[in-house]
């Protein structure tokens, strides 16, 4: 019944953030702990209201607080507490990946599911292969330098700045002329 | 500066087993902003609570954080402990250390770990937390129901008894609805009009109910509980108020071959008409298009015929009477404008349906539809409920139905099974034999699809004890020969094809929703489906609500309906109006999203994404009172709070209440290294 | 002056070489110019459709990457069958890029499908006025029945949609404009037995004959087609359908565009009136005495008849 | 075309449904039986096989029953069926590709008659481009077709001046052959499958 994936020993733990919707994915995962389904202990939840909220900019920001993989995942596509909302977090999305790919960030760094509140199972098979592939793939770190190299505000890293624009590592990017055009994709 | 309080909790060993709860609160001391944290057995019982209390009253904390089960479980208790102690409910928030950790995790080190990185988070979030307030709206306790059928005259009944005032809004000149034109009803066969016209009347005599017949939704403002709506009551070119119904206008009138609306054709109505005897309101209308003095107003030639106007007696006749638009306030909206058949003529202007030229386009005078053949079978029908064929008024010995015209058919038609014809054919092959006993029914179908309390049974009776023939299998083509219809059919059973001579035939055709139901669907912004029908908000939890906070839908507009069906909806939609309605401020939660003026720019990515049409354009002023700016603003009572304009917003105006962005980058944040 | 691209294939060019001689006669008062597509071969009819499915589409493709080398944008096909032919191909490679990329290999062109294939009812349909306009000799009296087979307005998928699969009216409006009387029949869209003249005369006897009494029933004088593979099923197999005792009497058999040709008061034998099994000497008589040159048009095609047959 | 490569990596022969489906792109389940095709249809007196039977019996792999029958053979591919059925499901087109695979012989012969006369037919366009119609009777008569049945009829067709009697060669015969020979190397590798 255990199926939290065994760790190299004194091996590499990747450490992965969830972005997950508070009516599908969110509560998925609450009936997978009343399951007692065992899984990896690596993901840490960012609970939204719907996978529509969800902006590109996080996983970006996750990257560059030390994620060394993502998971994003909301309602099944029809059933979306919100009627359309993951219909757009998906049109984003699509385009996002095409920026991480620009930006040589390897996409299977980033897992996109679908877990609806009645699987717990697939919860925990949506985490334990993401923790192995990210195990696998090793720690993240290229993104994370690239931020520093090019980072024009330095307080972009201090927590008291967080929310604010200028720090934002897509607006550096931005500012350096790497990604203007897509980044204006992103949000459009 | 922030004073947080964290609260971590064993759930006796739920949590305590596997994550080191007393090393979790010593693990959050030293976050900045901590200025308490504790941990208990049990939080949510009474003793926990209390600490709760007492800790935001003794340590003046500006936040809350409860360590312990799913917010999903115990938010609310939490919130409610928290606003007790005089701290604002949103400033608690729960860290999910049980369904995310202890129980799916064994080894305690890890999991302890991991329970100190949820807290930690939340604790972040809650230092950004701002104090909020349920949202309360206003609601107007008057509802409208919009079309006159029998879901209509339901609802506002409902809704009237349970103590309401209601709107009645029918476009016709009576209310009624199809209902009115069926003879009898499966699967009990009572009398439609026995069962429909009390309840009409009821209508019209009820104290609560306001009935706007002849009358259309011109348009549509506002949101749950303060909706402005604009009803255009077309002229009818009679006085309400002087008009006692007495008919003399109706036989006067010279123009007596118009083909009757509600005998589907079958029969013939004067320029001035009721259009049948039960009619409520019992009010004459004038048809300005087929009336001899508005056709030579229209050529610019003088009045000539004035006989109505001559016959009144009450001097009701008013042909200059105009439009008027009515401004009603209600609270909710109830949608009941029901179906219409499928046409199977070939002009159907602006419709991409082709109709079918293999069964006669309705060419062949003896090929009807549906609703005819209930018209030819009532009592109060144009034959006086004798079953005549139009072409030469003969009684067909031999009479045929084919089901599933233009349902079940992707290729020309529509792809659904339009859920009531087959009751209604097994029902019709009855009638028949009741009038016609040496006559033969024969019914072409492919499934016979009865799936109803008492259907079943009645569809057998139909064959097993009223001698209806069933042939499965769809026909190919009609074509007329001499008097007789030729059908060329294939019987899948026999194997074999079958061509039948016919006197008549009768089309089961589809189940459409009204012409012009996307013109109302879009003011009420309201979603609708490929073929039009409205949208619930749920199949199976919320099947009487629309996507829309305060519309709700019932009948035939919805799906394919009979009468049962339609009934049980618009009760359920009075219950939900009720109880909307039991309420006069309309509490919600403040997940909502908010625009910044001062700096959107007004672009509307917001706009277009919002799937609830809650985001709407406000006017910025200069002190002249000129417009210089058109921003977005949320419409907090419209508003559900799923986050996709603020991920939308290119210049990040618009946040959401309680998931800001702030908030979640602070979450990102305190995940770091 | 309008140009179209003109596929005869081989039927116009054999057993129903009246059929393009009448719509030879008869393009030159419309205005309109044929421009034969080069060296074009057989669109593989019902054979190769029956065999090989890229053979039935590559067989029309070649014809159609010619006729667009030729700068022509649309074709006409005057057969029925091959107007069938050559729009499915036509249809189909525009509907499946795999298909499409098979049978440019197998061409070795560089072909771009963008070439239409119009029907002669739908090139006429567009003629209904000038038609009118040239109609110095209606055929006023002359009750017709107008057949469509099965192959010149379905499936819509294929035709486009151009007239109504089911209830079409397109070749009534022709016969209109030309001064003749269609009647209400119904079994214009039924199948005379296709292909099968050949292989199985038994059906097509039972099938054209079918069609032919409704057409009697109904009063017509003559039966209109605008395929060759319907005309040889509806007048070369009346013989056939009397020796079998399916039918008696004749009905004569004509060509749309011979209709057409007849009100503008072109010569009968210019549009190959002579050529058919089934004397068109009633239809003559019929329009005796309405134009202008009635009294030697009768004659003449007593005379055709008399000498060819 | 990808699902059907999947579906050939099972072991076993293909199933007939996915087989059509490939070479149709059509999804013969999209037939709920109605009958509205046979019951158009020109030749459902004559054949046992009607439309509806095909294609239930294509969903059901039943190959065996498919060869057995004339019903493949006398369809004169009028398209009533296809243009009213309800479901877009093309029967016409299915029976095409239903005879394409029994025209290989591997499963099944179409019946002498109609073979010959397709095989004669094919052979003319071939050999000249275009078809030669002395030349079909001729090697149709000569390959299986009745013997002169029609031949009373074919002075009189002589003497209106409908048939010629020597064939028209296209220009472009080298590639008329080459369409013929490149379909019938993919007609071989279907075969190999
Ligand atoms: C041939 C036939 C036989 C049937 N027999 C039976 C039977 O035996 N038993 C049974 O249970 N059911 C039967 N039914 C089904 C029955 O007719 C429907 O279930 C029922 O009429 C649905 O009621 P409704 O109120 O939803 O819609 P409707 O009866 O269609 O009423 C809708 C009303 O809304 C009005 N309206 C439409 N648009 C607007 C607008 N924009 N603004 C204002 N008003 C508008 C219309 O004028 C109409 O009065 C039969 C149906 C058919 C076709
Ligand atoms: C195999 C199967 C599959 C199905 N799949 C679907 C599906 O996919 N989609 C769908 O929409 N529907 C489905 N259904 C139907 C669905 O189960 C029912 O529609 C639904 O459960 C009915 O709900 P209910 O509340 O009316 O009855 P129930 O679910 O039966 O609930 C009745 C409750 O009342 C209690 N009770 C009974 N008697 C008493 C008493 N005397 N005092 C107190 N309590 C009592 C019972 O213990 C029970 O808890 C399926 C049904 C079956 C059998
Ligand atoms: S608050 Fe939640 S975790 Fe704590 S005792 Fe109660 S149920 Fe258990
Ligand atoms: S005659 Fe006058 S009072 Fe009587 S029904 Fe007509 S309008 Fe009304
Ligand atoms: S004015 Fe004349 S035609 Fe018009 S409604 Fe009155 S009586 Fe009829
Ligand atoms: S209810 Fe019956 S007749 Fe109507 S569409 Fe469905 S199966 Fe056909
Ligand atoms: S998307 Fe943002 S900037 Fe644009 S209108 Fe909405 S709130 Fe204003
Ligand atoms: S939060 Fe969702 S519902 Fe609210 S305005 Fe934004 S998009 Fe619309
Ligand atoms: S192929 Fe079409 S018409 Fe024939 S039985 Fe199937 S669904 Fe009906
Ligand atoms: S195409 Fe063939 S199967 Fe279809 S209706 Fe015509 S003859 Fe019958």
């Amino acid at each position: 019944m255990d199926s939290t994936t065994p760790a190299t020993a004194g091996g590499f733990e990747p450490r992965i953030t969830a972005f997950v919707c508070n009516w599908c994915t969110y509560t998925g995962a609450d009936l997978a702990g009343t399951s007692r389904l065992q899984m990896a202990s690596n993901v840490r939840i960012i609970r939204l209201p719907c996978t529509g909220r969800i902006d590109p900019m996080f996983i970006t920001k996750a990257f560059e607080r030390g994620a060394d993989g993502i998971i994003v995942s909301g309602c099944h596509p029809a059933d979306c507490h919100y009627n359309a909302g993951n219909y757009h977090a998906r049109r984003r999305f699509a385009i996002f990946r095409e920026l991480m790919d620009f930006l040589g960030v390897d996409p299977s760094r980033i897992t996109f599911s679908w877990v609806s509140a009645s699987e717990g199972a697939k919860w925990r098979d949506v985490v334990n292969d993401a923790v192995t592939r990210v195990r696998a793939l090793g720690p993240f770190t290229a993104y994370r330098n690239m931020v520093v190299v090019q980072a024009t505000a330095p307080k972009s890293s201090s927590p008291e700045h967080a929310g604010e624009g200028e720090g934002l590592p897509m607006q550096s990017l931005a500012a350096d002329g790497v990604a203007p055009g897509a980044s204006k994709e992103v949000t459009a | 500066m922030a004073r947080i309080g964290v609260f971590v909790c064993h759930c006796g060993e739920n949590i305590g087993r596997t994550v080191d709860c007393h090393a979790v609160a010593e693990g959050c001391k030293d976050v900045p902003g901590v200025v308490h944290s504790v941990d208990y057995k049990y939080m949510c019982s009474d003793p926990g609570q209390q600490m709760v209390k007492k800790a935001i009253e003794e340590k003046g904390l500006t936040g809350v954080v409860v360590a312990a089960c799913s917010p999903h479980m115990h938010e609310k208790t939490f919130r409610r402990a928290a606003a007790g102690a005089g701290l604002n409910a949103f400033l608690c928030e729960m860290a999910n250390v049980r369904e995310h950790c202890s129980w799916i995790h064994e080894d305690r080190e890890k999991a302890t770990v991991k329970a100190i990185d949820i807290t930690r988070t939340i604790i972040e979030k809650v230092k950004h937390n701002v104090p909020l307030s349920t949202i309360r709206i206003p609601v107007t306790r008057r509802a409208l129901v919009i079309g006159g059928g029998i879901a209509g005259i339901q609802a506002a009944l409902d809704i009237a008894d349970g103590g309401r005032e209601v709107i009645l809004v029918e476009k016709g000149p009576s209310i009624g609805g199809h209902m009115s034109q069926l003879s009898e009803t499966f699967p009990t066969l009572d009398c439609s009009q026995c069962i429909l016209t009390p309840r009409m009347v009821e209508v019209y005599q009820h104290p609560r109910i306001k009935l706007y017949a002849y009358s259309e939704v011109e348009s549509v403002e506002g949101y749950i509980g303060n909706f402005k709506v604009t009803v255009r009551r077309k002229a009818r070119s009679v006085d309400e108020e002087k008009c006692n119904g007495c008919g003399a206008c109706t036989q006067v009138c010279p123009n007596k071959k118009i083909p009757s609306e509600f005998d589907c054709g079958l029969g013939k109505r004067t320029a001035i008409y009721v259009p049948f005897p039960q009619a409520v309101p019992n009010l004459p209308t004038v048809d300005r298009n087929k009336c001899l003095l508005f056709m030579n107003r229209a050529k610019g030639r003088p009045d000539t015929c004035k006989k109505c106007a001559e016959a009144c007696e009450k001097g009701a006749i008013d042909f200059d009477q105009q439009d008027r638009l009515i401004t009603e306030d209600v609270g909710a909206i109830v949608v009941a404008t029901g179906y219409q058949l499928y046409t199977i003529g070939k002009d159907q202007p602006k419709d991409n349906l082709k109709g079918y030229g293999e069964y006669g386009y309705g060419t062949i005078p003896d090929v009807i539809d549906g609703l005819q053949f209930e018209r030819l079978a009532s009592a109060s029908g144009p034959t006086s409920g004798k079953i005549l064929r139009p072409s030469d008024g003969k009684v067909p010995k031999r009479i045929v139905f084919l089901q599933c015209i233009g349902s079940r058919d992707p290729q020309k038609g529509m792809e659904y099974c339009s859920k009531i014809c087959c009751m209604y054919v097994a029902k019709h092959t009855m009638l028949y034999h009741h009038k016609v006993h040496d006559g033969v029914a024969t019914v072409f179908y492919m499934d016979i699809r009865a799936a109803g309390k008492g259907y079943e049974e009645f569809s057998r009776r139909a064959i097993e004890e009223e001698g209806a023939q069933y042939i499965r299998g769809r026909v190919s083509r009609m074509w007329r020969e001499g008097d007789v219809i030729k059908i060329l059919g294939f019987d899948t059973l026999e194997g074999e094809p079958i061509e039948m001579d016919a006197d008549m035939v009768v089309l089961a055709t589809a189940m459409r929703p009204q012409p012009g139901i996307d013109v109302l669907a879009q003011k009420l912004s309201v979603s609708y489906d490929q073929h039009g029908f409205i949208n619930e908000a749920h199949p199976k939890l919320r099947p009487v609500e629309t996507n829309t906070a305060g519309i709700y839908v019932a009948g035939a507009c919805q799906a394919p309906r009979d009468i049962p069906d339609a009934v049980a909806m618009a009760s359920a939609t009075a219950s939900k109006v009720l109880g909307l309605f039991a309420n006069e401020m309309l509490e919600r939660e403040p997940t909502v999203a908010r625009v910044d003026e001062g700096t959107c720019a007004g672009c509307f990515h917001c706009e277009r994404v919002c799937a609830y049409g809650a985001v709407e354009h406000k006017d910025i002023k200069d002190r002249a009172g000129n417009v210089v700016r058109v921003i977005a603003y949320v419409n907090p009572g419209v508003c559900q709070g799923c986050g996709t304009c603020e991920a939308t917003c290119p210049s990040k105006s618009v946040e959401l209440q309680g998931f800001t962005d702030e908030q979640i980058w602070s979450e990102i944040q305190a995940l770091g290294v | 002056m309008t140009k179209i691209g003109y596929f005869p294939g081989c039927s116009l060019h054999g057993l129903s070489r009246e059929y393009e001689e009448s719509l030879k006669a008869i393009v030159a008062g419309l205005d309109t110019e044929l421009v034969e597509v080069d060296d074009w071969s057989c669109c593989g009819a019902s054979s190769a459709h029956g065999t090989s499915h890229l053979l039935a589409v590559t067989l029309p493709a070649r014809n159609l990457a010619i006729a667009e080398s030729q700068g022509l944008p649309e074709v006409l096909a005057p057969c029925a069958a091959c107007y069938a032919r050559l729009a499915s191909a036509r249809h189909e490679i525009e509907g499946d890029t795999d298909l499409a990329g098979h049978v440019n290999r197998i061409l070795v062109r560089d072909f771009k499908n963008t070439v239409k294939v119009r029907s002669i009812l739908e090139v006429l349909k567009g003629q209904v006025a000038t038609i009118k306009a040239k109609a110095t000799n209606p055929l006023k009296d002359l009750k017709v029945a107008c057949y469509y087979g099965c192959l010149l307005v379905r499936p819509v998928e294929v035709t486009g949609g151009y007239d109504d699969p089911e209830d079409p009216s397109s070749m009534e409006d022709i016969c209109k404009a030309a001064g003749a009387v269609p009647v209400k029949w119904n079994r214009r869209l039924d199948c005379c037995g296709g292909g099968m003249s050949m292989s199985r005369t038994g059906s097509v006897v039972r099938l054209s004959a079918a069609i032919l009494k409704d057409a009697k029933a109904a009063g017509a004088d003559a039966v209109v087609v605008a395929c060759p593979m319907c005309h040889s099923n509806l007048d070369f197999r009346q013989k056939a359908m009397q020796q079998r005792g399916a039918w008696e009497g004749d009905m004569p058999v004509l060509f749309l565009t011979q209709v057409v040709g007849l009100s503008m008061g072109i010569d009968p034998k210019t549009l190959g009136m002579g050529r058919h099994f089934v004397s068109t000497n009633s239809v003559m008589a019929r329009t005796a005495g309405t134009g202008s040159g009635a009294g030697t048009g009768t004659n003449k095609a007593t005379a055709v008849a008399g000498e060819v047959g | 075309m990808g699902s059907h490569e999947h579906s050939r990596n099972h072991s076993g022969p293909e199933p007939l449904a996915a087989r059509v489906q490939r070479m149709t792109g059509l999804n013969p389940a999209c037939c709920y039986q109605c009958g509205k095709c046979s019951a158009g249809c020109p030749m459902a007196a004559e054949t046992t096989l009607r439309p509806h039977d095909v294609m239930r019996l294509v969903a059901r792999d039943r190959l065996d029953k498919l060869a057995d029958a004339d019903g493949l053979w006398l369809c004169l591919t009028c398209e009533t069926c296809t243009s009213r059925c309800p479901n877009g499901c093309d029967p016409a087109r299915t029976m095409d590709a239903l005879r394409e695979i029994f025209a290989t012989g591997k499963d099944g012969k179409p019946p002498k008659a109609i073979s010959a006369f397709h095989k004669s037919f094919l052979a003319q366009v071939r050999a000249h481009g275009r078809l030669f119609e002395m030349g079909l009777i001729m090697s149709y008569k000569l390959g299986g077709g009745p013997m002169f049945a029609d031949v009373t009829t074919t002075p009189s067709v002589l003497a209106r001046g409908k048939l010629g009697l020597a064939p028209h060669n296209v220009k472009g015969l080298d590639e008329v052959r080459r369409i013929f020979d490149a379909c019938a190397a993919v007609a071989a590798e279907e075969e190999g499958r």
